[in-house]
């Protein structure tokens, strides 16, 4: 493992204090809380938070500010924050009107996000809570866990945060938020592990031309293992698999191509460029186009694919202005 | 027949297991890695050494108290599926013992049940999903039967032992339904569940221990 | 070697078209010339362009927009682009002014664009150059081509660009962006190679506990070979060369922690935490922080930290709004 | 004595280099990756690709245009350091051989003669350091020389060609001062330099090319 830290266990309290040093706007409520929230809080604003296992970086930390979440919470790298610092987030991103939590559909994010919002009403802090789930690659159901959180997460910070900026109430921007949930869909594809900073070797080996079709920002399993393709073949298959589990045709749709942290943006404007010409074939409008690491797997190579469906109200709340780092529009 | 635990001995145990997990580091880092995201080792291990670290201060609290206080430390420096599950399981089981400053068989087995209700319950999960549940289910389950068979503390801590490392060896076919497992095309079958194999090592080491150090020979 | 990417041949001119169609701010020259350059052209102002080999993305089409640069020209990778690409550069980017030309120090880079600029003139086009040397790892020299240009570009583009932006005359905007030069100092170091689309594998190797301080941003040698330090005593060593070569003390600085391209964000943060360490024990004043991939080498993990010392006048251009997708302001 | 080289002679011999540069690709990316960036293979190779793409074209051209042609594809094609060195190089001899439909050895010597001068010129440097220049110098120098002592064809190919090649042989104890190789703490010694290497095959092919077909043998 070579990797530019020091204590593998100190990776998460050590790169928050680093970011809060380099962005004024938020700040770092210490390590063991592993919060970042805004410095400057809006009064009588709902509250939008989110948060997970560390290791996504920009996620979640890089979309708080103005336009964008209030906090957000860290865990250790890939392992959902506990209870108590969800609990600190909520109450840093609570100024009187309630907090929304945008939970991503992991079973250790869910448990832990709902012990934190029942501790929350405990003191008095109404909470509502969205789960996405926006990966196809996995099959829904009610039954298992389901459908798993990836990069579409961003959609929805930038969208409930945009409808809590512009002062709608907890129930509205709850209902935002799930409707940015519903038409969002992504699809991943991953070419090298990630290496856990306190495990210190990867958990699984891919050959030197292979691919993982699939595979979650936590190297969960995918659908296929095969030979690497083309940038071009790529793009057919990730849409592909969006467009035979969701409708977009005849839509106006935000496009975000994400890469896993290892991945040149070079190869994401290449994948986007084959992205662009087959929705441009099927009749699917761009509306607006996100390249960039934006939900990342440590050093992962790989990338993924999200098509969300816009309406003029989405469309309204995608433009509004962010001042968070990691996704200023 | 029956034993008394105090907090110093579940102290004691606890540094038994933590030392356990340590050295499984790369067998349980992979388990996981094979089917879910590859932290369960990490996760439980510091988990482990945080509660070994607050060794001094559990040892001096009623039982009941340091379980609420294992409870909260396993919920906030775990993190993830394992940190609440077991954070809940620690806080439920500390209720059923209310008020006591150390435990019985019958204690024992009682926190124990409530500590596998509470996963149940938390978890949306019950036996069979390829969890941790699987582990300690079968072990309550054993031990339940065993207490009311009225058999010697030792077979009794032998039986709890058993069902909880063939329960874990169980998770090996199961398809999994919970859990990042649940995302293999596969179900994860093939592959033991990193839950319930730590659990197992808990439930052995705490039943070792029992037998080892409280129960006359 | 793993990468989405159709032909090798047909990577900087893919890249770019689907770059143009993610931005609707800029547009695209098209393949073999390989320029992207804003839509919407101010008229009578200074342009300002640069460009050079491709592989260190966002570099440079990334900084095209208002209040930076108004053209990028591409090379193939990691080879300068030729004089005929560079004038339809400094063609988009006249305005009537003249043209700044932005031009890291290598003798490619350097002999193209100074043909181009003869072109230029031969047109009628009014240019200036300035050439940007920061990285320390190499000893200055007249004699030889002295040192290499790399992440301290990235500073020169955004204020020469709000200088252009603010109506100076090409004398001026040439001026500001010297004296940037003057004022920064970078270092960086590299974990592992990069593999150039056209050869297919790395060029060398690095140990799995080895990195070389010093390494350029194409590959090029570095000071040492070493073991693999952690984050704070990579700092030290960084800032170490940085503070030798040009005395900071007492002064405003901005600073940029700048990613290879494989290396994750988490760990940028950490090294960004210790180098804050360092500076305010030293008495430097950060005044602005920079964090994140701005000039990398394909895949290649590893970092530079650079330093630019600040004056009232350098503090207004660096704040001055920006609108380049890769440097929002 | 002496000889004709036409276009189509000159398209003859790009392909021949074309076809030996290809098969070095290996070789050659490993010495610009050892003291450069990598890329001086795949930039030559391209350039010579495009060359050969407009081989039709060029063959029907006289020859003082076709040089002029090959210098303006090197220089849009290549990039780096090579296109603009080959590039200006190639200008600079259609303008020594300006009005000619084909050229001799004498001509052919001063068109290599002021490539080399352009070269120097647009690089500053000189040889010695490290440089393609350090290979087409000496064969410029030894071609001079030969032709003035009137030595056979053949034989002054053969010079050409020896002293192209031993050139690019001693860079590899030259310090680089100009080019990436400069960079090194050792500046590059020990290592050939590539655009010497890939300079030598070129005028190899070329001075073999002439041997095999252009004078009676
Ligand atoms: N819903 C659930 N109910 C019960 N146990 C679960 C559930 N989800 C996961 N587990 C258990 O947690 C283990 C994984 O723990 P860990 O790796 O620490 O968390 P995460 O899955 O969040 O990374 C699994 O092996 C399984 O035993
Ligand atoms: N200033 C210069 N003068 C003459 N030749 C040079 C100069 N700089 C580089 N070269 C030659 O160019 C070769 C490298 O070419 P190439 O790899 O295509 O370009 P780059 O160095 O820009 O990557 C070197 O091996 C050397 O022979
Ligand atoms: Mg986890
Ligand atoms: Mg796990
Ligand atoms: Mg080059
Ligand atoms: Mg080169």
């Amino acid at each position: 493992m070579k990797k530019i830290i020091n204590n593998p266990n100190n990776v998460v309290s050590e790169m928050l204090e680093g970011l809060a040093k380099a962005n004024p706007a938020v700040k770092y409520s210490g390590a063991g809380v592993e919060v970042i929230s805004r410095k400057e809080k809006k009064q009588n604003k709902v509250g939008v938070i989110s948060g997970g296992g560390s290791g996504h970086e920009p996620a979640h930390a890089g979309y708080v500010g103005y336009g964008m979440l209030d906090a957000a919470v860290a865990g250790n790298v890939f392992a959902s924050p506990s209870p108590d610092r969800i609990l600190e987030g909520i109450k840093e991103a609570d100024s009187g009107q309630g907090v929304l939590l945008v939970i991503k559909n992991y079973s250790g994010d869910i448990m832990n996000f709902q012990m934190a919002s029942e501790l929350a009403e405990m003191e008095g802090i109404k909470t509502a809570s969205v789960v996405v789930k926006d990966d196809v690659a996995v099959p829904d159901s009610t039954y298992s866990t389901g459908r798993r959180g990836i990069a579409g997460t961003v959609f929805v910070h930038k969208i409930a945060g945009a409808a809590a900026e512009q002062g709608k109430t907890l129930e509205e921007v709850q209902a935002v938020a799930q409707k940015t949930i519903d038409n969002i869909r992504s699809m991943g594809m991953a070419m090298t592990p990630c290496i856990l900073p306190a495990v210190g070797k990867a958990g699984f080996e891919l050959a030197e031309d292979e691919c993982e079709i699939g595979m979650g920002i936590h190297g969960e399993p995918g659908i296929t293992r095969q030979k690497m393709v083309s940038a071009k073949e790529l793009a057919e298959r990730l849409l592909s698999h969006i467009l035979e589990d969701y409708d977009y045709s005849g839509s106006e749709v935000a496009v975000m191509v994400n890469g896993l942290g290892g991945t040149p943006l070079m190869e994401l404007y290449i994948l986007f460029n084959e992205v662009e010409k087959i929705l441009s074939e099927k009749g699917i409008k761009i509306y607006r186009t996100f390249v960039g690491n934006y939900m990342t797997s440590l050093e992962m190579a790989g990338c993924s694919v999200t098509l969300l469906k816009l309406d003029d109200e989405l469309k309204g709340y995608l433009d509004y202005p962010s001042m968070a780092p990691a996704f200023r529009v | 027949m029956s034993f008394t635990l105090t907090s110093k001995d579940y102290v004691n145990y606890i540094n038994i297991v933590k030392q356990r997990i340590y050295e499984n580091g790369d067998y349980i880092s992979g388990l996981d890695a094979a089917t879910g995201d590859g932290d369960h080792w990490s996760n439980i291990n510091m988990g482990f050494e945080s509660l070994a670290a607050a060794g001094e201060e559990l040892q001096n609290m009623p039982i009941d108290a340091a379980f609420k206080k294992i409870g909260m430390l396993m919920m906030s420096k775990i993190g993830g599926s394992s940190g609440i599950l077991y954070g809940g399981a620690y806080m439920a089981a500390s209720k059923v013992i209310a008020g006591k400053e150390s435990i019985d068989s019958q204690d024992l087995c009682n926190a124990m049940e409530a500590m596998v209700n509470d996963m149940m319950q938390r978890g949306k999960a019950e036996p069979g999903m390829k969890t941790m549940i699987d582990s300690l289910y079968p072990a309550v389950m054993a031990y339940k039967q065993a207490l009311s068979a009225n058999i010697s503390g030792r077979e009794t801590m032998i039986l709890v032992k058993k069902a909880a490392i063939d329960g874990a060896e169980a998770t090996r076919n199961m398809e999994a339904v919970k859990g990042r497992a649940s995302y293999q095309t596969n179900k994860g079958v093939g592959n033991l569940d990193p839950g319930a194999v730590t659990m197992s090592y808990q439930i052995e080491c705490l039943c070792d221990y029992i037998i080892d150090n409280l129960i006359d020979k």
